[in-house]
C-alpha cells in the first residue's frame, strides 16, 4: 500500500496553509490560512478513516478556534496594520532551529524501520458506536476530567477577558471581548 | 396487495433505478465518475430550482400577508419572476470596492455556497436517496455548518466597510450562540435513536404503531425539541425575526453590503440553501424524513413526502417572517442563553425520561404509552411555565398610548 | 404566557393572507398602469408655463421678469429676455421670454417659482410619468414643451385656477375701468381744458395696492 | 514510502512550520497559532499510529486525539483571553515589546 493521490493533495494543501499562516503579513490572512490548514488536517483524518476525529476537528478548529483567533485579532487592532517586517536575525535563527528539528524528525522516521515495510492494515472499525462505548466505559474518567477542565477554562477565559470595572479611567466601549469564548 | 404495492414502490424508487440503469449503460472506466456525477448534479440542480420557487413564493406570500398583490407581471401570476431576477443579477456590473481585499472578497461567496451545498450530502431526500450515507451524518452537518461562519467573516472583513464588518460580527455572534441550542435539541433525537447516521434516524421513525408513525415530533420532547430546533434554525440562517446581521434599517445589508451582481446572487442563494438544509435536517430528525405520517399514506413516493415537508417548513419560515418584527441584539442574546439553552436541556432530560420509562404498564400497552406521554409532557411543560414566569416577572405589556399623536 | 403574542400575531397575518384573496377591500395597492387612483388636487410635480387663448406663443403670460430664475434654489430655470415687446392680457406692452428652459432633472419641485411669480404665469403640473431615453435633452424642457393652456390648469387644479381666474378678471376689469376713467378723464380734460388733473392720478396707485395683497394670499 | 511514513513526514513538516512561526513571529496571536499547528501535527501522528498500528480496536490514539482537540479548544480560549487582557494592559500584542511583568 502506497501513498495515494488524495493524501498527497491534502498534505500539500495542509502544509501550504500552515506555511502561509506563519509567513503572511496581514494577521487576518494568517488566520484564514490557518483555518485552511485546519480544514486540510480534518480532511486528512477523514482520509485516514478517522471520521469522528475529522469532523470534530472541523467543528472545533474551523468553527470555533479560527473564529476565536479572528475575534482576538480584531480586538487587538491587528486587523488593520501590517504588523512586522519580514526578515530579522531572530527570524533566521528560528527558521534554522525549525529546520534542524525537521531534519531530526525525518531522520528518526527514516531510520526507525517503520517507513519501508509495506503495511497491509485493513481500515479499522471506527463506527460511532464503538467510539461512544469507548468514551463511556473505558475512557469515562478522562471524559469527566475534560468536561471539568472545559468548564474551568470557560470561566477562566471569561474572567480574564471581562473588562475590569474598578478603574474609573477605563474606557467604556461597546465591544465585548468574551463574545467568542 | 402486492399488485397495489408494486407500482407505488416503482414510483418511489424511480430515481434510484434510473441512476443504476444509467450507470450500468456507461463503459466500465467511467462508471464511478458517472455515478458520482449522478449523485451530485441532482442536488446542484434541484435545490437552486427550489430556491427560485421559494423566492417567488416568499414575495407573493409576504405581499398577501401585508394585503398587497406581490409580483404578478412576469408570466402568469408572476411565476417567471425568478427568471427575470436571474437575468438581472447575471447582467449587472460586478463592483469591487477599491480598498477591498480582492482575493478574500472573491473567495467568500464561493466558500459560502460550497459549504451550503455540502450540507445536503447527508440528507436523506427519499428512500435510498442519501448522497453520502455517513456514519456520523449529523456531526458532518454541524461541522460543515460551522465553516459558514468563517465565510461570513471573510465577506464582512474583506469589504472594508464598517457596516459589513458589523454585520459579520453580529452574524458570527448570533450563529455561535444559536448553534448550541440547535445541536442540543438534536442531541435528544440522537440519544433516542442511538445513532448519528441520518439514514438510520429516519429508518427508526419509519415504523408504525397502528396507523401512526413513530415520528419524534409526536412525542412531547420531540415536539418541544422541534420547536426549539426550528427557532434556532431561523436564527442560524439569519432569517427574520433574527435577521440582525442584515438589518436593512440599521446596517443596510450586513456582511454582503459591498457585493453586487452575481456574487450578491450567490449570497442570496447560499442563505436560502442553508435554510433548506437546516429545514431538511429538522425533517430528518423530527418529522420522520421521507416517511409518511400514517401507514395508509405510505403509497405516496418518499421523495414527495420529503419535499412536501420541506415546502411546509418554508411556508412556516415565510409566515414567521411576515409576522414578527426584528429583535434587538440584547434581546437576541438573552433569548438564546436564558430561554433556548435551558429549554433544550429540559428537552434532553425529557428524552431521557422517555427512554427509561416502560412503554407498557401491567400488560396494557396503551395505558403505559399514555402515562409515558403525560409524564414526559409534564417534564417539558413544568420548567417551561416556571421559566416563562421568571422571564416575564416585572414585565407588564400594556397598550401604548400616544399623548400628542392621533 | 410566553409565546402567546406570537400565536396571536401569526393568526392575524394568516387572516390577512387569506382575507386578501377573498375581500378586495383589504388590498391597499392598485395595479398601476391599468388601474389608477385619482390624484389629490394638491399634487405637484414640476412647473409649467400658462398661456391664455389658443396660441402658446402669443398668449404666454410670462413677461420675462426673471424673478423665478433668481429665486430657484437649484437654479434649474434659464430665461432669456426678448428684445421686443408684445401686449399682455390687459393690453399693456411687456417683454416676453425668447428662451425659457427648465431642467427637470435638477428641479426639486419646491414650488418657490410659483409663489414668487407676480404674473400667475408659472404653475405646478401633476404629470409624473416623465421617463425618457435621453437624460440630457429629454429632461431639458423648452418654452414650447412647458406651455399649457389655462383650460388644462382649470382641469388639474380647479380651486386654485378658479381663484386665479377671478383675480385676473378683476384685474382686467380694474384696468378697463381705469382705461375708461382715463378716457373719461381725457374727455373731461379735453372738455374742461386743464381744470382737474388730480382725480385721475389718485385712482391709479390705489387700484394697484389693492390687487397686490390679494394675489399673495392666493398663491400661498 | 508507506502511508504511515508519509503521515509522519507531513506531521514533522507541519510541526517545524509551527515551531518556526512560534519562534519568529512577534504577534502573540500568531505565536499561539504556531503552537496550535504543532499540536495538530502531534494529533496527526496519533491518528496515523492508530490507523496503521497493531491494535486499532482499542481506539487509544483516536480517543487521545479527541481529548487533545478538547484541550486545544480550552487552551485557545484561555490563551486568546490572556492576549486580549495583555493588549488591554500594554496596548500591544507584540511579544517582543511585552518586557515587563508587574501586577
Amino acid at each position: 500500500m502506497r501513498m495515494t493521490l488524495p493524501f498527497l493533495i491534502l498534505a500539500i494543501l495542509t502544509l501550504a496553509g500552515g506555511v502561509a499562516a506563519m509567513t503572511l503579513r496581514r494577521l487576518v490572512h494568517c488566520a484564514l490560512a490557518l483555518s485552511v490548514a485546519f480544514a486540510g488536517l480534518a480532511a486528512l483524518y477523514l482520509n485516514l478513516d478517522a471520521e469522528f476525529a475529522g469532523l470534530a476537528q472541523l467543528l472545533v478548529y474551523v468553527g470555533a478556534i479560527a473564529i476565536l483567533i479572528v475575534f482576538a485579532i480584531l480586538l487587538t487592532r491587528g486587523g488593520d496594520s501590517d504588523a512586522e517586517k519580514s526578515f530579522s536575525p531572530a527570524g533566521i535563527g528560528g527558521a534554522v532551529i525549525a529546520l534542524a528539528v525537521f531534519a531530526v524528525l525525518a531522520w528518526a522516521t527514516e531510520t526507525s524501520g517503520i517507513a519501508h515495510p509495506a503495511l497491509v492494515t485493513p481500515p479499522p472499525e471506527s463506527a460511532m458506536r464503538e467510539i461512544g462505548l469507548a468514551l463511556m466505559q473505558r475512557y469515562v474518567l478522562p471524559l469527566e476530567v475534560i468536561a471539568l477542565m472545559l468548564t474551568a477554562a470557560m470561566i477562566g477565559a471569561v474572567i480574564l477577558a471581562v473588562r475590569e470595572r474598578r478603574n474609573p479611567a477605563g474606557t467604556e466601549s461597546a465591544e465585548r471581548p468574551g463574545l467568542g469564548a | 396487495m402486492s399488485v397495489a404495492v408494486a407500482p407505488a414502490f416503482a414510483a418511489d424508487q424511480i430515481f434510484v433505478a434510473l441512476k443504476y440503469w444509467l450507470v450500468l449503460h456507461t463503459p466500465g472506466p467511467f462508471q464511478t465518475l458517472v455515478s458520482i456525477l449522478l449523485t451530485i448534479i441532482p442536488i446542484i440542480v434541484v435545490f437552486p430550482a427550489l430556491f427560485a420557487v421559494t423566492t417567488v413564493l416568499e414575495r407573493k406570500g409576504l405581499g398577501r400577508i401585508q394585503n398587497r398583490y406581490g409580483p404578478n407581471r412576469v408570466g402568469p401570476w408572476g411565476v417567471f419572476q425568478p427568471l427575470a431576477d436571474a437575468v438581472k443579477s447575471l447582467t449587472k456590473e460586478d463592483i469591487v470596492p477599491r480598498s477591498a481585499d480582492h482575493v478574500v472578497h472573491y473567495l467568500a461567496p464561493l466558500v459560502l455556497v460550497a459549504t451550503a451545498f455540502l450540507a445536503f450530502a447527508v440528507l436523506p431526500i427519499g428512500r435510498n436517496m442519501t448522497a453520502v450515507n455517513l456514519d456520523a451524518g449529523v456531526l458532518f452537518f454541524f461541522a460543515i455548518g460551522a465553516a459558514t461562519e468563517l465565510a461570513v467573516f471573510m465577506a464582512g472583513w474583506s469589504s472594508r466597510n464598517k457596516y459589513s464588518l458589523l454585520g459579520a460580527m453580529r452574524a458570527i455572534a448570533q450563529m455561535i450562540s444559536y448553534e448550541i441550542p440547535l445541536i442540543l435539541s438534536s442531541v435528544a433525537v440522537i440519544m433516542i435513536s442511538g445513532t448519528l447516521s441520518t439514514t438510520r434516524i429516519v429508518d427508526e421513525q419509519a415504523h408504525y404503531t397502528g396507523t401512526v408513525a413513530h415520528w419524534n415530533v409526536f412525542t412531547p420532547w420531540g415536539l418541544a425539541g422541534f420547536i426549539l430546533f426550528m427557532i434556532a434554525a431561523t436564527a442560524e440562517t439569519n432569517r427574520s425575526p433574527f435577521d440582525l446581521p442584515e438589518g436593512e434599517s440599521e446596517i443596510i445589508a450586513g456582511y454582503f453590503i459591498e457585493y453586487s451582481g452575481f456574487k450578491f446572487a450567490l449570497f442570496f442563494l447560499a442563505e436560502y440553501l442553508e435554510m433548506f438544509a437546516v429545514s431538511g435536517l429538522g425533517i430528518t430528525l423530527f418529522l420522520g424524513g421521507w416517511s409518511s405520517p400514517f401507514s395508509f399514506l405510505a403509497w405516496i413516493p418518499s421523495w414527495i413526502w420529503f419535499f412536501g415537508k420541506l415546502l411546509a417548513l418554508i411556508v412556516g419560515f415565510i409566515w414567521v417572517r411576515g409576522t414578527l418584527p426584528r429583535l434587538r441584539m440584547d434581546q437576541l442574546m438573552n433569548f438564546a442563553w436564558k430561554f433556548m439553552l435551558p429549554m433544550t436541556l429540559v428537552v434532553i432530560v425529557s428524552a431521557g425520561v422517555w427512554r427509561f420509562l416502560p412503554a407498557g404498564v401491567a400488560g396494557s400497552a396503551a395505558l403505559g404509552g399514555v402515562i409515558r406521554w403525560l409524564v414526559c409532557a409534564l417534564v417539558v411543560a413544568g420548567p417551561y411555565i416556571a421559566l416563562a414566569r421568571v422571564l416575564e416577572r416585572g414585565r407588564k405589556i400594556e397598550k401604548r398610548t400616544y399623548r400628542y399623536a392621533e | 404566557m410566553l409565546g402567546e403574542g406570537i400565536i396571536q400575531g401569526l393568526m392575524e397575518t394568516a387572516r390577512n393572507f387569506f382575507g386578501s384573496y377573498v375581500e378586495k377591500e383589504r388590498l391597499v395597492t392598485v395595479q398601476f398602469p391599468e388601474e389608477r387612483r385619482s390624484l389629490p388636487e394638491a399634487t405637484r410635480q414640476f412647473p409649467f408655463l400658462l398661456y391664455d387663448g389658443d396660441d402658446p406663443e402669443r398668449g404666454l403670460r410670462c413677461v420675462s421678469c426673471q424673478i423665478c430664475e433668481k429665486e430657484c434654489p437649484p437654479r434649474c430655470i434659464h430665461i432669456e429676455k426678448s428684445k421686443d415687446r408684445k401686449p399682455d392680457f390687459v393690453g399693456k406692452q411687456q417683454f416676453y421670454p425668447a428662451v425659457f428652459n427648465i431642467d427637470v432633472s435638477v428641479c426639486m419641485s419646491c414650488q418657490i417659482c410659483v409663489e414668487v411669480c407676480p404674473f400667475d404665469a408659472i404653475r405646478m403640473d401633476t404629470e409624473f410619468e416623465l421617463s425618457t431615453s435621453d437624460r440630457f435633452g429629454g429632461l431639458l424642457w423648452t418654452k414650447r414643451e412647458l406651455a399649457r393652456s389655462n383650460e388644462y390648469y382649470r382641469q388639474i387644479h380647479p380651486t386654485e385656477a378658479g381663484e386665479c381666474d377671478e383675480r385676473r378678471a378683476k384685474e382686467l376689469a380694474d384696468a378697463q375701468a381705469k382705461a375708461a376713467a382715463a378716457a373719461a378723464a381725457a374727455a373731461a380734460k379735453a372738455a374742461q381744458a386743464a381744470a382737474a388733473p388730480a382725480a385721475a392720478s389718485n385712482g391709479a396707485p390705489g387700484s394697484g395696492a389693492k390687487s397686490e395683497p390679494a394675489k399673495k394670499v392666493v398663491t400661498q | 514510502m508507506n502511508p504511515l511514513a508519509g503521515c509522519l513526514l507531513v506531521s514533522s513538516l507541519l510541526f517545524s512550520v509551527g515551531l518556526a512561526g512560534a519562534l519568529t513571529r512577534r504577534s502573540a496571536i500568531l505565536v499561539l497559532a504556531g503552537i496550535e499547528l504543532m499540536l495538530n501535527a502531534a494529533n496527526l501522528n496519533f491518528i496515523a499510529f492508530w490507523r496503521f498500528g497493531p491494535h486499532p480496536e482499542f481506539l487509544t490514539g483516536f480517543v487521545f486525539v479527541i481529548f487533545s482537540i478538547a484541550v486545544a479548544a480550552a487552551e485557545a480560549a484561555v490563551g486568546l483571553a490572556l492576549i486580549v487582557a495583555i493588549y488591554r494592559h500594554a496596548q500591544t500584542s507584540d511579544v517582543s515589546e511585552i518586557t515587563e511583568m508587574k501586577g
